[in-house]
């Protein structure tokens, strides 16, 4: 039942892990590695069943944290700069 | 299954790495390189390497990303898009390289231990006594701490001042000739109402957090150093809701530079300290009658020195790096 | 205290250096930090006199031994170079102050000298230890605080210069990383002694060929040997320039020790030039990098990148006595290694001196110099006769050694080519002396007076080393004739 | 469980390489210390994968199990990120000041202003 | 463990399974990024609450099921408010959201001025 689960969480991964490739926005791209983020917590806690050894939780808790100040820092960093200089266009990807 | 999920894991480690080659934003190229830090932690975790996975994720997701946005916010967001004709020959010549590089490196593998078998050197010799002494000779059951801490402690003092290097090379070069700072700045993000709200309410968890991965370190994952970048955290959170000044307020900048030294001095203390009641360098068997309350003394403290060298020089870093960017952005 | 010596060794800079921080005033920390050199100078001394008399020291850390701990381990192959890093930065430091004064705005300097402490810890680090993974990390501590000691240069090209080292000191650095991981993979120990011991059980696998050859490619980049040392030139030149004395003096050495250690004791004589074309490449390379590098040199006008050209060339040289693969091959190598610190570290100091005075080196500017700084430029002659080998001064012992082990192997072409190097050098030599010496004073020329004191104490401090080493030769070819024999003596 | 091991490494060298490869041929200064970040989290990757078992467990002693992964791979490896953070953000500091100095990151534009000084 | 509480969690991973990738192939096939936010962000903390809640029936011994609410409680905490000031952060950059428009097509309701 884990492996499914598991399975889920991957392929789960996989899309967000191309929405951040592809775009096309900014936004899409922070919104896909929050995904990512909160989906790799969620593997962790999995796999640490899976392995039947669940008590390390508590690096699934960091990568929550991390994720968190990830996509405020980025979303910090974008408003500050966008009124600057190169950052204000964003050409659609090709 | 642990095998599905390692494959499924080093798959899209490798689409990572090709979509880093192929974008030309930067930003999207860090939030790929964050992603790749999270993916690679992942894989340590299935490894059983929860430690590093630990400090992958606060480093590799974390920190280096925040850092890599920050220098983008300064230095422009896009990778220059076409390549002088005469720069050409050098995708070719990289190729060459890496071919021939990754070659001799496959070549390498063939004669490698298969993974995964027990009776490999690397699990024969040296690890042995580690896993079945240290129980006895440091009383602590992470014998990744236990080694980290007392057995290749002093790999870890290298790795204390490293980082504290890299604290000093920061300042020596990044910091700002003025040591008043900017004047007043707009309240960047006071429109995210919510933002700081839940924020200040988990600052304080995020603190005690990292208290708890300090002292705990001994028992499960964990220890100063992801205790370090994890009590950082709260604070460069705080710095990037309500502004640099703020932070400098609750953190002055002497003061952290002052903490970054303590923490190495800490440290290379308790080294002396065992010298001079007659042991080698860092042997905590001296620190006290008993050796393994030794052990466990000198344990608690260095990882305390790395905690807070670790914590104050990425403070250092970080708000170095914003102060020298909120000054550009004056300049433009 | 005396057996705590390899160890204060390095960890008197390493916590010296947090304190610098806590002083915070710039000439508080230089007396500090040049305090520390000289106490690091005392303890190395010490310990090379203990090593002459009793042989190996070896240092358990944290009172674990060797496999499991980590080992210091001093011989007579790393006690030299212990006591050579520690002379030059302590004599470099003295003369820092005043050479940064215009170099480095007021307010780094405290972080100068901190940097420059964790640079001398790191090199300190690496040759004293006795553990592959611990190089690796006092090998990053010593390059981070080069790559800032560089940075902090005036010119902005320093900038880039020091952006460019920290690349190609961090391939440098992971490809020794990856060859230390693959050593590790076969033989399950870090310890060097160790390794040496079940190295041979596993020397035929393609595993350990493969570590082999990551580990001299990455150590080689450190070095600067001949294609790999794009980055060195720039580096020398925009780094300050008594960060450039330091580094040219002792940083390469460095990396050219950790070469011979692993190439002769831990992968042993056998592996590494019988499974491993090392010969061939190493000869290639070394007369390629002489010949290349200092034909280079005698078009520079800059003269602190005519002398960093020089430094590619003689890291050819000691290449060479490795290539040799002989007792005497490889004494001379060490010798050279001695020797090359000495008058690099001298020649660079004068040009600091230069510096100082002009606020540049280009030579263009320079004419008559002589009869204006009569003792610097005395200085740089004397360090000049010296690079090229004329007798009496401390590069024709180590030419001769190498001219006569060339002889030893019957490899005439190669001794030729090693005097027609030092043709060479007689070159870019001359150019310096002529201008200086024998052309008129020109208008162009800046009005300077003679070096301060506080420069010309310690660079004459390394001119006459390198006299008295010329003549007195007795300790220097003693060490590294026992070395040589070490290395040789431990042969299967 | 051979294939998985030969596969395993090989991906791993893949992925050295192109991290690798970023570093040589991308022209600009951040990405190229991005990329040195990539090949050196893949070196980790290799040393980790060596230290482990199959079937073994994380190196923190419990009752009742007996085989466990090699943990000193793991302190290596600590040791080893840390270096890794430490050389980016010297590196970043550079580039910071590379580009209040040049006015910009790429490394042609970097020599082309450098010709003309 | 009970019978009941076994079936319970089984039924809560499987469900929470399905909308994770539910919400990922939203994330991946919606028209615009405020559809694929909305799509990311509801079954986000949904399927998280619901494996979470899932494997805390499982949890071997109390420290564990402590992480795990703590976990929980840490991700329904940051992950709302994340997808919020994202939302506000797109909107106040000028990104538009898609709305039908007089064909009954879905387009943008002003060019996306400037955009991101």
């Amino acid at each position: 039942m884990f492996t499914a689960v598991t399975i889920a969480v991957l392929v789960a991964m996989a899309l967000a892990l191309f929405r951040a490739y592809a775009g096309p926005t900014l936004y899409d791209r922070i919104l896909a590695v929050n995904v990512f983020g909160t989906k790799t917590v969620l593997l962790i806690a999995i796999v640490g069943f899976l392995m039947g050894r669940p008590e390390f939780l508590d690096i699934a808790m960091v990568y929550a944290l991390m994720n968190f100040i990830t996509v405020i820092g980025i979303l910090r960093f974008f408003e500050y700069s966008s009124p600057g200089k190169s950052a204000n266009s964003e050409t659609v990807k090709d | 299954m642990e095998s599905f999920v390692h494959v499924v894991i080093i798959l899209m480690l490798v689409t990572t790495a090709i979509a880093i080659v192929r974008v030309k934003d930067l930003f999207a190229v860090t939030m790929l390189a964050g992603i790749y830090g999270l993916l690679s932690a992942s894989f340590f975790v299935l490894m059983d390497a929860h430690d590093v996975a630990f400090t992958e994720a606060a480093v590799g997701a974390g920190i280096s990303t925040l850092l890599v946005l920050t220098t983008l916010s300064m230095t422009g967001r896009f990778e220059k898009a076409s390549v002088k004709p005469q720069a050409d020959y050098r995708p070719v010549l990289a190729l060459v390289l890496v071919t021939v590089t990754g070659a001799l490196l496959i070549y390498g593998t063939q004669d490698m231990p298969g993974f995964g078998t027990a009776d490999a050197p690397v699990q024969t010799h040296v690890v042995p006594r580690y896993l079945n002494d240290s129980a006895t000779e440091i009383g602590i059951p992470n014998v990744v701490a236990s080694i980290l801490a007392s057995y290749r402690g002093y790999d870890t003092f290298g790795e204390v001042v490293v980082i504290f290097t890299a604290g000093i090379g920061v300042l020596a070069m990044v910091m700002s000739n003025a040591t008043k700072m900017p004047v007043v700045q707009t309240a960047l993000m006071s429109d995210h109402v919510v933002l700081r709200i839940v924020s200040k309410m988990l600052i304080p968890l995020i603190m005690l957090f990292a208290l708890y991965v300090q002292f705990h370190g001994e028992y499960g994952p964990g220890g100063g150093f992801q205790a370090g970048v994890i009590f950082a955290s709260a604070f460069i959170l705080y710095a990037m809701l309500f502004g640099l000044t703020a932070a400098r307020n609750v953190v002055n900048h002497t003061l952290v530079q002052l903490l970054s030294a303590l923490g190495v001095l800490l440290y290379g203390s308790v080294g002396v300290v065992a010298m001079i009641n007659g042991g080698n360098f860092l042997d905590y068997n001296f620190l006290s009658d008993d050796p393994v309350a030794g052990q466990m003394l000198g344990i608690l403290l260095v990882e305390l020195g790395v905690g807070i060298t670790v914590a104050s020089v990425m403070i250092i870093i970080f708000f170095t790096f914003t102060a020298r960017s909120q000054k550009e952005g004056e300049a433009d | 205290m005396i057996v705590h010596l390899s160890v204060l060794q390095v960890i008197i800079p390493l916590i010296a250096a947090p304190i610098c921080l806590l002083l915070r005033k710039s000439e508080l920390a230089w007396a500090f930090a040049t305090l520390v050199a000289f106490m690091t100078l005392a303890v190395s001394v010490a310990l090379l006199s203990q090593v002459m008399q009793s042989g190996p020291v070896s240092y358990e850390l944290g009172g674990w031994e060797a496999p499991w701990g980590i080992e210091y381990r001093v011989d007579m192959l790393n006690a030299p170079l212990l006591v050579l890093i520690s002379a030059i930065s302590a004599l470099a430091l003295l003369a820092s102050r005043t050479s940064i004064e215009n170099e480095i705005p007021e307010n780094r300097h405290t972080f100068f000298y901190i940097a420059w402490l964790l640079c001398m810890a790191g090199l300190l680090g690496i040759t004293a230890t006795g553990d592959a993974f611990n190089v690796f990390v006092f090998l990053e501590i010593s390059s981070l605080a080069t790559y800032t000691l560089i940075a902090l240069g005036k010119d902005r090209r320093a900038l880039w210069a020091s952006f460019q080292y920290l690349v190609a000191g961090t391939i440098g650095a992971t490809f020794i990383l990856i060859g230390i991981g693959l050593m590790y993979v076969m033989t399950g120990t870090l310890n060097m002694a160790d390794l040496a011991q079940r190295l041979p059980d596993v020397e035929n696998t393609k595993t350990v060929f493969t570590a082999f050859a990551f580990l001299i490619v990455g150590v080689c980049m450190k070095l600067a040997l001949f294609p790999l040392h794009l980055w060195l030139p720039n580096a020398y030149t925009f780094a300050p320039s008594i960060v450039t004395t330091f580094l040219a003096a002792t940083a390469t050495k460095v990396a050219v020790y950790v070469m011979i250690r692993f190439i002769f004791d831990v992968f042993g004589f056998e592996f590494s030039f019988t499974h491993f074309p090392l010969q061939e490449v190493l000869l290639t390379l070394g007369i390629a990098g002489i010949f290349v590098a200092s034909v280079v040199a005698i078009y520079q006008d800059n003269l602190k990148r005519m002398l960093a050209y020089s430094s590619v060339a003689q890291v050819g040289y000691i290449m060479l006595g490795i290539s040799f693969a002989s007792q005497t091959g490889i004494m001379a190598t060490l010798l050279h290694m001695l020797n090359h610190g000495l008058m690099k570290g001298a020649l660079f100091l004068a040009l600091a001196a230069v510096v100082y005075r002009m606020g540049i080196a280009q030579l263009s500017q320079m004419h008559g110099i002589a009869s204006r700084m009569p003792l610097t430029m005395a200085a740089f002659l004397i360090g000049g006769l010296s690079l090229i080998g004329v007798p009496l001064t401390v590069g024709f012992i180590s030419k001769w050694y190498l001219v006569s082990a060339a002889l030893e192997n019957g490899w005439w072409p190669v001794a030729a080519a090693i005097l027609l190097g030092s043709l060479l050098s007689v070159v870019y030599i001359w150019r310096v002396i002529e201008v200086a010496y024998f052309k008129p004073v020109s208008e162009s020329t800046p009005d300077v007076k003679e070096a301060p004191a506080a420069l010309l104490i310690p660079m004459w401090i390394l001119v006459l080393a390198n006299l008295y080493f010329g003549i007195e030769t007795s300790l220097t070819v003693g060490v590294s004739q026992m070395a040589a024999a070490d290395l040789f003596g431990g042969l299967r | 469980m051979e294939f998985l091991g030969l596969f395993n490494y090989w991906v791993v060298i893949v992925l050295m390489m192109i991290g690798f490869y970023i570093v040589i041929c991308s022209n600009n200064l951040i990405k190229k210390l991005i990329g040195l970040t990539i090949f050196q989290t893949s070196v980790f990757i290799m040393y980790i994968s060596m230290g482990k078992i199959t079937g073994g467990t994380a190196p923190v002693l419990a009752d009742g199990i007996t085989l466990y992964s090699n943990p000193l791979t793991h302190v290596l490896i600590l040791t080893a990120i840390v270096v890794g953070i430490a050389t980016t953000a010297l590196g970043l500091a550079i580039v910071v000041r590379i580009h209040e100095s040049y006015g910009t990151v790429e490394e042609d534009d970097i020599h082309a202003k450098d010709k003309q000084a | 463990m009970s019978i009941v509480a076994t079936y319970l969690s089984w039924a809560l991973l499987v469900i929470g399974g399905l909308l994770c990738i539910s919400g990922s192939v939203g994330l991946l096939r919606f028209p615009d990024f405020f559809t694929r936010m909305h799509a990311a962000s509801v079954t986000d903390t949904l399927a998280t609450g619901m494996i979470l809640a899932g494997l805390m029936l499982q949890a071997p011994t109390w420290i564990v099921l402590a992480k795990l609410i703590m976990i929980l409680v840490f991700v329904l905490l940051t992950g709302p408010t994340a997808g919020h000031a994202l939302a506000k952060a797109a909107l106040h950059s000028g990104l538009k959201p898609l709305l039908p428009g007089k064909s009954g097509v879905l387009e943008a309701d002003t060019k996306p001025s400037g955009g991101v």
